[in-house]
Parts: C-alpha cells; sequence; structure tokens
C-alpha cells in the first residue's frame, strides 16, 4: 500500500466524520452516516483489516443508518 | 447554562484536550512500524491453535473472555431496547396496512436476494476461523438478509419468518451456550474458556477447536439479537401508535 | 471452598448471573412471577458465595486465573486474567449482596417488564463482578460498557416517567463518551506498550519517568473511571440518573457501581503507572479534584428537597471523600476507603429504599409534600439510625471507614484533611436527618411549594401496582439487611481484631504493585507482608466521630427550626447556591462540555505538576 | 503521516463531542456519539498497522511466515463496533420514549431534571 492511499482514505474517513457530526438534520445525517460508514470500511480495508471492514460494512453502513432511519420516522410521525 | 456559555466551556475544554493530545503524538511510534510485541505472541498463539484467521483466534480463543462480554452487551441492549420500547399505557398496535411501495421488480429482486444473502452469511459464519468473517461478520449479514422482506413490501411474510419470542429464546440460548463452553473448559481444560476441542490440521473446516464452535454460537447471538433490535424499530415505526387510539392516522 | 475451586470462583461470578439471566428471560414467557424472582434472588445469592469465599481465600494471598488456560510464559501471555485481592473479590462480594437485597426488595415491584428486569439485574451484576475481577484494561472496557449497557436500560426502565427517560440519557450519553475516551487512551498505552494486562503495561511502563504520551494515556484511560465514579465537573450525570432510578437499582449504582469507578482509579494507577506518573502528583490533583466533589456534593444535598436526588448529592460528597483516601496512596489509606466505601453501601441502598417504599406509599419523594406523613413505624427509625450512620456515629459502618481515613490522612502529613471529612459527614448525615425529622415526625417548619426554576418536582407513579398501605415484609427485610450490613461493617471489623488486622491486611495488599505483577506474571508466591495497620477503632476516631455526629444534628436542628429572622438574612447566600443549582440543568450538552473540561483540567494539572511539586 | 492517521483519530472524537454539545435534537446526538466512537476505530486500527504487512489471515496460498499488520486491535475493533451499535440502539430506544412523553427531542426544551 502506498503512502498516499492511506492518507486520503483518512482525510475522507475525518471529513465525512465531520460532516456526520455536524449536519443536524438526522434525516440527511442518516444518510451520510452510511456513506461514513463505507469511506470507514475502505479506510479498514486499507489498513488490512478485512474482518472489521466487513463488520463495519453490515453495522456502520447498514443496520445503524436502519435503526435512525426508522427512528427518525417514529419520530416525525409523533405520537399520533 | 445559556447555549453561548456551554459552546465556552466546551472549547476550554476542547482546547486544552487538544493541546495534551498533541503533547501526547510527540512521544507515538510512527505510523506503520514494525513494533507489536502482543501481535507476536497472538499469531504464535493462533498457529498453535492452528487457527489461520489470527483476529478469531484473538477474538474466541485468546481473549475470549472479552467476547463473552461483547455477546452480553449485546444480550443486555436487545433486553433493555425490548423493555424500552414495551407497550405500555394506551398504545396500541395499528391495524396494518399495505406494505412498501417498491416497484414490483425491486421488490421481487430483494425476494430473490433473500437466500443468496442468507447463503453468504451462513458460509461467513463457518468458515470464520479460515477466512475473514466470522459470528460477527456472519450474523449482521443474516439479519440483514432476512429484513430485505421488508424492503422488499413484505412486512407480513417478513412477520411470519420472525417470530420474535423465539429469537428472544435464541439470544438467552446463544449466551447459555457460550457460557457453557466456557463452564466445559474450566471441567475438561482446568480454566474458563479454555479451548478443549480437538485442533484438527491447519486450514480444514473442522479445525481450531473452540473457535469455529464459538463462531457459530456468536452468530446466531448476533443474528437474533439484531433481528430483535431492528424488530423493535420496524414497530415502532411502522406500527404503534400512542396516544389516541385507533382512530388516528400515520 | 468445599465444593468449587478458588480458581474457578472468579469465572463462576460472571458466568452464573449470566445464565441465570437468560434463564429468567426465557422463563417469564411461562413461570409464575414469584418463581422469576427466586431464580433471580438466588442466582445472586450464589454468586454471592462464590464471591465470598473468594474473598476469604484471596486474604490468604491474590487468586489469580488466566481465562483459556494462557498461562504467561516469562512474564508474557496472550491471555486475560482474573486476579482476585480482598479489595476486588471484597466488591464484587459486595456487589452481589446488594444485588440480592435489591432482587429481594423488588419481589412487590411490579413492572409490565418483568423478566427483563430481572435479566437486567443479573446482567448488571456480571458487568460489576467482571468489571472488579479482571486484570486486563480492555477486558475493563468491555465489562465498563456491560455495567453502562445494562444500567442505562435500567435507568429508563420506566417508560411512562418522562424523568426517568431523560435521566437515563444523560447518564448513557455522558458515560458513554467518557468510555470512549477511556478506549483512546487505552490505544495511546498500547501504542507505547503493545500490552493490554494491567501488569504486562505496568511492567513495560517500568520505572522510566512518565513522558507527556504516558501522562495524557493516564488522564484518558482512567476518564471513564473517573466519571462512573462521578468526580467533579464529570458528576452531573448522576444526580438524575439516580433520583429517577427504581428504587432497588439505585441501591446497586449508589452502593457499590459508582463505587468501582474509584476502584478501578486506584487499581489502573496503582498497578499500570504509580512506576511512571509522580505519585505527588497525582495526590495533589485528586486532594484537589476531591475536596471540588465534596464541596459540589455537600451544598447540593443540604439544599435538595427531593429525597432520591438529597441521597445521590450525599453519595457525590462521599464519592469526593473516596477520592481523598485514594490520593493519599497509601495502604492504610486504601484500607479506611474499602470500609468506608462497605458502610456507605449497606447505609446508602436502606436509604434509597425507604425512599421508594415513601414513594410508593404516597407517589413523591419531595420532602416538603411529605411534611409528617412517614409515620412513626419501623421505616421512621431505620432512617433516622441511617442518618446518624451517614454521619460517622461509632461504632456504624461508615463512621470507622471515616476514623480510619483521617487517621490516614494525618499519617500522610495531612492532618488537616480531617477537617473535610468530619464536615462533610455532618453536613450529608445532617440533610438525612432533617428530611427524615421532617418527612416522619412533622418536626420543624412546613416548606413553600417546589421551586421549578431550580429544582425538580418529586412527584412520580408508585413502582408497585397500587400505592402501599402498608410495608411489605420482603421490602423491610430487605431494608434490615442493608441496615445491618452497614452496621456491621463498622462493628465487626472495628471491634473484633482478627477481622481489624484482615482488613489492614487488604489495603496493604491492594497497594503492593510489585507483588501482584510477580503473582499475575510468574506465578510467584504472595509476599510476605510486614504486619499491617489494623482497621480498629481507636480514641481519636471515635471522638472524631462523636464530633461529626453532634454537628450533623446542629445542621438538621438548624435548618428545621432556624428563626424566621435568620431564615430571611441567610437568603442572601441564594443566588450563589441556585447558580449551583442552575449549572445542574439536566441538559446533555452542557455536561459533554463539563466532561471536556474536567479531562483537560486534570490532564494540564498532571503535566504541570510534575515540574512544580518535589518528587 | 507519522502522526496523521492518530491526528484524525482525535479530530473525529472532537467533531464528535462538539456534534453532541451542539445538537438540537437527540437523534442527532446519538449519531454524533458515535462518530466519537469512529475516531477510536481508527486509532486503534492506525496503531496496529505495519508498512507492507498483509492481513492477520493465513488463507491458503499465504505462508504462515508473512509478515501481518497487528490482529489484537482488529479483534478489539470488532469488539468495539458491536457495543457502538448497541449503544446506539439504547441510546434511540430511549429518544423514541422521550419523544412521547416530552413531544420534543430537542435537549434544550427537556426541563424536567434540574438543580
Amino acid at each position: 500500500m502506498s503512502d498516499a492511499l492511506a492518507v486520503v482514505a483518512l482525510t475522507l474517513v475525518g471529513v465525512a466524520g465531520t460532516a456526520v457530526a455536524w449536519t443536524f438534520d438526522p434525516a440527511r445525517q442518516a444518510v451520510l452516516s452510511s456513506v461514513f460508514g463505507v469511506l470507514l470500511a475502505v479506510l479498514f480495508t486499507v489498513l488490512q483489516a478485512p474482518d472489521v471492514a466487513l463488520s463495519q460494512i453490515g453495522v456502520g453502513a447498514a443496520l445503524v443508518p436502519l435503526m435512525v432511519v426508522l427512528t427518525v420516522r417514529r419520530i416525525r410521525r409523533g405520537p399520533r | 447554562m445559556s447555549g453561548r456559555a456551554r459552546l465556552v466551556v466546551f472549547v476550554l475544554g476542547a482546547a486544552g484536550l487538544a493541546v495534551a493530545f498533541v503533547f501526547a503524538l510527540g512521544g507515538m511510534p510512527p505510523f506503520g512500524g514494525s513494533e507489536h510485541p502482543y501481535r507476536d505472541l497472538a499469531v504464535a498463539a493462533a498457529l498453535r491453535h492452528v487457527t489461520p484467521n489470527v483476529v478469531s483466534s484473538v477474538n474466541f480463543d485468546q481473549r475470549a473472555l472479552d467476547t463473552l462480554g461483547e455477546e452480553t452487551i449485546l444480550l443486555g441492549s436487545v433486553i433493555g431496547a425490548a423493555a424500552l420500547l414495551r407497550l405500555v399505557g394506551h398504545e396500541k398496535e395499528r391495524p396494518e396496512r399495505a406494505g412498501g411501495r417498491l416497484p414490483d421488480a425491486i421488490g421481487l429482486g430483494c425476494y430473490l436476494l433473500l437466500p443468496v444473502t442468507l447463503l453468504i452469511g451462513l458460509d461467513v459464519v463457518a468458515h470464520g476461523h479460515l477466512t475473514p468473517g466470522g459470528g460477527f461478520q456472519g450474523g449482521v449479514v443474516l439479519a440483514t438478509g432476512l429484513h430485505l422482506l421488508y424492503l422488499a413490501g413484505r412486512y407480513r411474510s417478513l412477520e411470519r419468518l420472525r417470530p420474535l419470542a423465539w429469537y428472544e429464546f435464541g439470544e438467552g440460548a446463544s449466551a447459555t451456550a457460550f457460557v457453557g463452553v466456557g463452564l466445559a473448559g474450566l471441567a475438561a481444560g482446568g480454566s474458563f474458556l479454555a479451548n478443549v476441542l480437538p485442533l484438527g490440521s491447519f486450514r480444514e473446516l473442522l479445525s481450531a477447536g473452540t473457535v469455529p464452535v464459538l463462531n457459530i454460537v456468536v452468530g446466531c447471538a448476533v443474528a437474533t439479537g439484531a433481528v430483535v433490535l431492528l424488530a423493535q424499530f420496524l414497530e415502532q415505526a411502522i406500527r404503534i401508535t400512542g396516544g389516541a387510539g385507533p382512530g388516528s392516522s400515520g | 471452598m468445599p465444593w468449587v475451586p478458588d480458581t474457578a470462583a472468579a469465572p463462576l461470578a460472571v458466568a452464573v448471573p449470566i445464565v441465570a439471566a437468560c434463564l429468567a428471560l426465557v422463563g417469564a414467557r411461562w413461570a409464575p412471577r414469584p418463581l422469576i424472582d427466586l431464580l433471580a434472588t438466588g442466582a445472586a445469592a450464589v454468586t454471592a458465595w462464590l464471591t465470598g469465599a473468594l474473598t476469604l481465600a484471596a486474604f490468604g494471598g491474590r487468586v489469580v486465573t488466566w481465562t483459556g488456560g494462557w498461562s504467561p510464559r516469562d512474564g508474557r501471555s496472550v491471555g486475560i486474567v482474573l486476579a482476585a485481592d480482598p479489595v476486588n473479590a471484597g466488591l464484587a462480594c459486595l456487589a452481589s449482596a446488594l444485588t440480592c437485597c435489591a432482587l429481594l426488595y423488588s419481589w412487590r415491584y411490579v413492572d409490565s417488564a418483568a423478566g427483563h428486569y430481572h435479566a437486567l439485574v443479573l446482567l448488571f451484576l456480571a458487568g460489576m463482578n467482571g468489571f472488579a475481577l479482571t486484570g486486563d484494561l480492555f477486558d475493563m472496557f468491555v465489562f465498563f460498557e456491560l455495567m453502562g449497557a445494562t444500567a442505562f436500560a435500567l435507568t429508563g426502565l420506566r417508560v411512562e416517567e418522562p424523568n426517568s427517560l431523560q435521566g437515563g440519557l444523560n447518564f448513557a450519553v455522558i458515560n458513554s463518551l467518557a468510555a470512549y475516551l477511556s478506549l483512546i487512551g487505552l490505544g495511546l498505552l498500547y501504542a507505547r506498550t503493545g500490552q493490554l494486562g494491567l501488569a504486562q503495561i505496568g511492567a513495560a511502563l517500568g520505572g522510566r519517568p512518565a513522558d507527556a504520551l504516558v501522562v495524557v494515556a493516564f488522564v484518558l484511560a482512567i476518564v471513564g473511571f473517573v466519571t462512573k465514579a462521578a468526580m467533579a465537573p464529570m458528576h452531573f450525570w448522576l444526580a438524575d440518573a439516580h433520583a429517577v432510578a427504581p428504587a432497588p437499582v439505585c441501591v446497586l449504582m449508589s452502593g457499590v457501581m459508582v463505587e468501582l469507578g474509584v476502584y478501578a482509579l486506584a487499581r489502573v494507577y496503582v498497578t499500570v503507572f504509580s512506576a511512571a506518573v509522580p505519585a505527588a502528583a497525582v495526590r495533589e490533583a485528586f486532594i484537589a479534584f476531591g475536596v471540588l466533589t465534596a464541596a459540589v456534593g455537600c451544598v447540593m444535598c443540604v439544599t435538595q428537597r427531593h429525597l432520591k436526588r438529597l441521597f445521590a448529592y450525599s453519595t457525590i460528597a462521599h464519592i469526593g471523600l473516596f477520592l481523598i483516601g485514594f490520593a493519599l496512596l497509601t495502604p492504610d489509606g486504601f484500607t479506611g476507603v474499602a470500609v468506608y466505601v462497605a458502610g456507605h453501601a449497606g447505609i446508602k441502598g436502606a436509604l434509597f429504599l425507604l425512599a421508594g417504599l415513601l414513594l410508593d406509599r404516597f407517589q413523591t419523594v419531595d420532602e416538603g409534600e411529605l411534611f409528617g406523613r412517614g409515620g412513626r413505624g419501623a421505616p421512621c427509625w431505620l432512617f433516622l439510625l441511617a442518618a446518624l450512620a451517614l454521619a460517622g456515629l461509632p461504632p456504624l459502618g461508615p463512621g470507622l471507614g471515616k476514623a480510619l481515613s483521617e487517621d490516614a490522612a494525618g499519617a500522610a502529613g495531612l492532618p488537616w484533611l480531617a477537617a473535610v471529612f468530619v464536615l462533610v459527614s455532618a453536613v450529608t448525615g445532617g440533610a438525612v436527618l432533617r428530611a427524615g425529622l421532617r418527612v416522619f415526625l412533622g418536626l420543624g417548619h412546613r416548606l413553600g411549594p417546589v421551586e421549578r426554576d431550580t429544582q425538580t418536582a418529586g412527584e412520580e407513579r408508585p413502582e408497585t401496582e397500587t400505592a402501599l398501605t402498608r410495608t411489605p415484609p420482603t421490602m423491610l427485610a430487605a431494608v434490615v439487611l442493608l441496615v445491618l450490613g452497614g452496621v456491621a461493617a463498622g462493628v465487626a471489623v472495628g471491634l473484633v481484631p482478627a477481622l481489624a488486622a484482615a482488613a489492614g491486611r487488604a489495603g496493604q495488599t491492594f497497594a503492593d504493585r510489585a507483588g501482584y505483577l510477580g503473582q499475575v506474571l510468574y506465578g510467584g508466591p504472595p509476599r510476605p507482608a510486614p504486619p499491617p495497620v489494623a482497621a480498629r477503632w481507636t480514641g481519636s476516631g471515635v471522638l472524631s466521630g462523636v464530633v461529626s455526629t453532634v454537628l450533623a444534628g446542629a445542621v438538621a436542628a438548624l435548618s428545621l427550626w432556624l428563626p424566621r429572622g435568620a431564615r430571611v438574612r441567610a437568603r442572601r447566600l441564594r443566588p450563589a447556591v441556585d447558580g449551583l443549582h442552575r449549572l445542574h440543568s439536566g441538559h446533555v450538552g452542557d455536561y459533554v462540555a463539563w466532561l471536556l473540561a474536567g479531562a483537560a483540567g486534570l490532564a494540564l494539572a498532571l503535566l504541570a505538576l510534575p515540574a512544580a511539586a518535589p518528587g | 503521516m507519522q502522526v496523521y492517521a492518530y491526528a484524525v483519530a482525535g479530530w473525529l472524537a472532537l467533531a464528535g463531542a462538539l456534534g453532541i454539545a451542539r445538537s438540537h435534537n437527540l437523534v442527532h446526538a446519538v449519531v454524533a456519539l458515535s462518530v466519537v466512537q469512529s475516531g477510536t476505530y481508527v486509532l486503534l486500527l492506525s496503531v496496529g498497522y505495519q508498512w507492507e504487512a498483509a492481513a492477520p489471515v493465513f488463507a491458503s496460498g499465504v505462508p504462515v511466515t508473512t509478515p501481518v499488520v497487528d490482529p489484537v486491535v482488529q479483534a478489539m475493533t470488532l469488539t468495539d463496533i458491536v457495543v457502538s451499535a448497541t449503544v446506539t440502539a439504547l441510546l434511540l430506544a430511549l429518544t423514541i420514549q422521550i419523544e412521547k412523553r416530552f413531544g420534543t427531542v430537542d435537549p434544550d426544551e427537556l426541563r424536567k431534571l434540574k438543580g
């Protein structure tokens, strides 16, 4: 792996993470966090951690954003 | 505190921590260095226990107690979320409406994908000690695969495949099985979670002793746990109505 | 131990509650409720027996168990070690015993989540036992999260109660954030040493003076623990969570979970960092933070009228004392804190249960609304006895712990700290005494309505199915057991010479870093130790206990019968007190800001202090 | 590059914490908390990385003498990811109930616990 690849992956993760944390609309944030999850998985692959990358795809890019979307949907609908 | 005061306190704290962290970075070994004492020990130990996937060896053999703790966290959260999202007072399940509104082609695609995903999930679990993957990853794939049915707009068929009480049973049974493997190690090998099964030969499916067993146990725990968790949120988002009762609209 | 080998007891202390939790979860679907109650209480009792036996064995030397059979070669191992000494095995035993009492009290606790509730309490116990017994830093993080996850859910369990949800959320966010900071500290340590075991990291850091990396790693690694311990300014979550959790859960949280935070701080410093991070700096920093915590806790406690929040702030004040006792970094200081924690757990647990009983009868825990309604039955006298115990009355448990800590402070050349101990005991004991006299005996003046700007209202739903008209025997039995435990910690240890010597040895073993490293890494025999300072009552200890009890009586009398004119003059202090109350805003963003500020303060203090302090 | 990876990890933690402190929606705060945790993943995996080393899986065709990156940090990160998902689930469950009881998820408007 080259130096440049690691720097690019790390930078993307840093930028995407910042964007997730500072996007104050939860619905958009859920989509962004899914993208962030994929980018993290890419970084983990670059760092030679395929096991972690696989989990991250499942949990960070699918499971958690799905739960967030469902929560947002429930909250938008309101109690009645 | 007002928003401004909060921000001032936060910035002071964050700045202080950042300064301390930068100081600390001066003492860090450079990125990508070759000195990893625990790695050397762990790789040797994994090879001694004929486990080609060293990460699995660390998770399920060398540091299996961490994984037991982690499975227990999952169990606790599943129970906790179920308890927190239980129906109270005059909350009711809404009469079911039609499923999602995806085009039929996509719905069909999701349907067809289901068995493929389940097979991949099982494969990832079963080969966890040999190739990347294992109980966590396979379990998540299995649970997510099942929810393709929701995407396919067939919430009712998902529910048929998902008698939640049984999944809760499965979750409890997996945790008990993990402890059981640990106790078997205590009885047969003299220490909790000892790898007491025959180790087999390198890169064989039936090798590495208890590692594949625990992989399967964790696969069950993660799959059932994730299904129950998602189910709670799906119920909340789709079917539960609070307050006014069945007359309310969505 | 007759039936189970000593080395099996530690893993079983984690395994038994987990299996019992699964059984309770599954069984609740078909078994009648009393069976689940019996199963859960029985499992906690078995665990208490196991950990009690482990504690006894540990007095003869640490009981070291390598899980998975990965015993070290040449001091290196890939496994996780469970290392029980009298202090941490005793804490596990305390956790199990408190769980037993809490579950006994819960026989009448009705909740639509029955089964789930029992399973969560048992998993919480597994988490506490694992956290106490493990000798591995990452494993501590895992069990920390297990304690956390179950405690968050238990705090928010009464989902119809808005307070309960907000308290649970604040608790969860702050503790999780702190745990992640700890994990960053662990990452830094791993980068430096390539080890995760406490003993291995300690050996790798060796005797070299700490550089900035080690100091910052130390601070980050303990942020999670001191947040769990509610050290100011990371304490805000505690009152919110303890005030709203079901009463039996408060027993566990206030009685032992918070104290486990102090334990972990002490364990990690003594075993891992004490040969690298200068003791003088740590002592000064933690005495300062301890005094701050005690002061905040005292002021907030004595100005509360919400009973459970009053007890919660009294816990924070006592945590300040425990931190000071730790910061002495001497064996007799550790002994003092250990005895103090044991006595405090029983007494504080009993108080929370008594508040729960009041809630179940009157649907409020507000001191003003309860005025004179408590009656003169057994709860009244138990409450007043607990108040006096908290104030340090000899020969009860908290009093002995306080006396021992004061002696240790004197021996460490800091006799002025005794004043802090007396003051905190007097103020918190006085506040509880005042509340008891007002609620049960109707003494003093009536209170006005709650000022919702700076105070939390006390009305809540009862935790039982219908409001109680009299106290059920199982609930009262749990309270009596807890009070007896708190009393016995002082009477038995302080007056029986063999027990006093054993308690002294507990602190000595805890402080013996070289012994820990040698026994864990090289399987050496326990080192012979010099005769310990026995943890017995001394003349000065009894005197100081009497003084603080009298002062507590004075505090209670002043707040009950202060003449109207003096009360008006005392109102001039109100802006300052109200300001402090407003800081406790229930806003999670505020708490995050304070958490970071506290961590930064600790880091900068420790980075700056070694240069200033000699040694 | 020497410390860039560690700095990114630290940055993620601080950015997430700031997100929580400034949040006006508890769902947002919960996701921001998971950003803090992703900082720990990045830190751990970076600490265990070694240039030119392979993944710690000796699949067929990979000789067991190949240098590999540190598997221990990967095992820790795996645990960490599951912990993150479960804590997120609990927090979201609490958030849903808070919305039902308070009618809002803005921390500024939750005014029950004081003093």
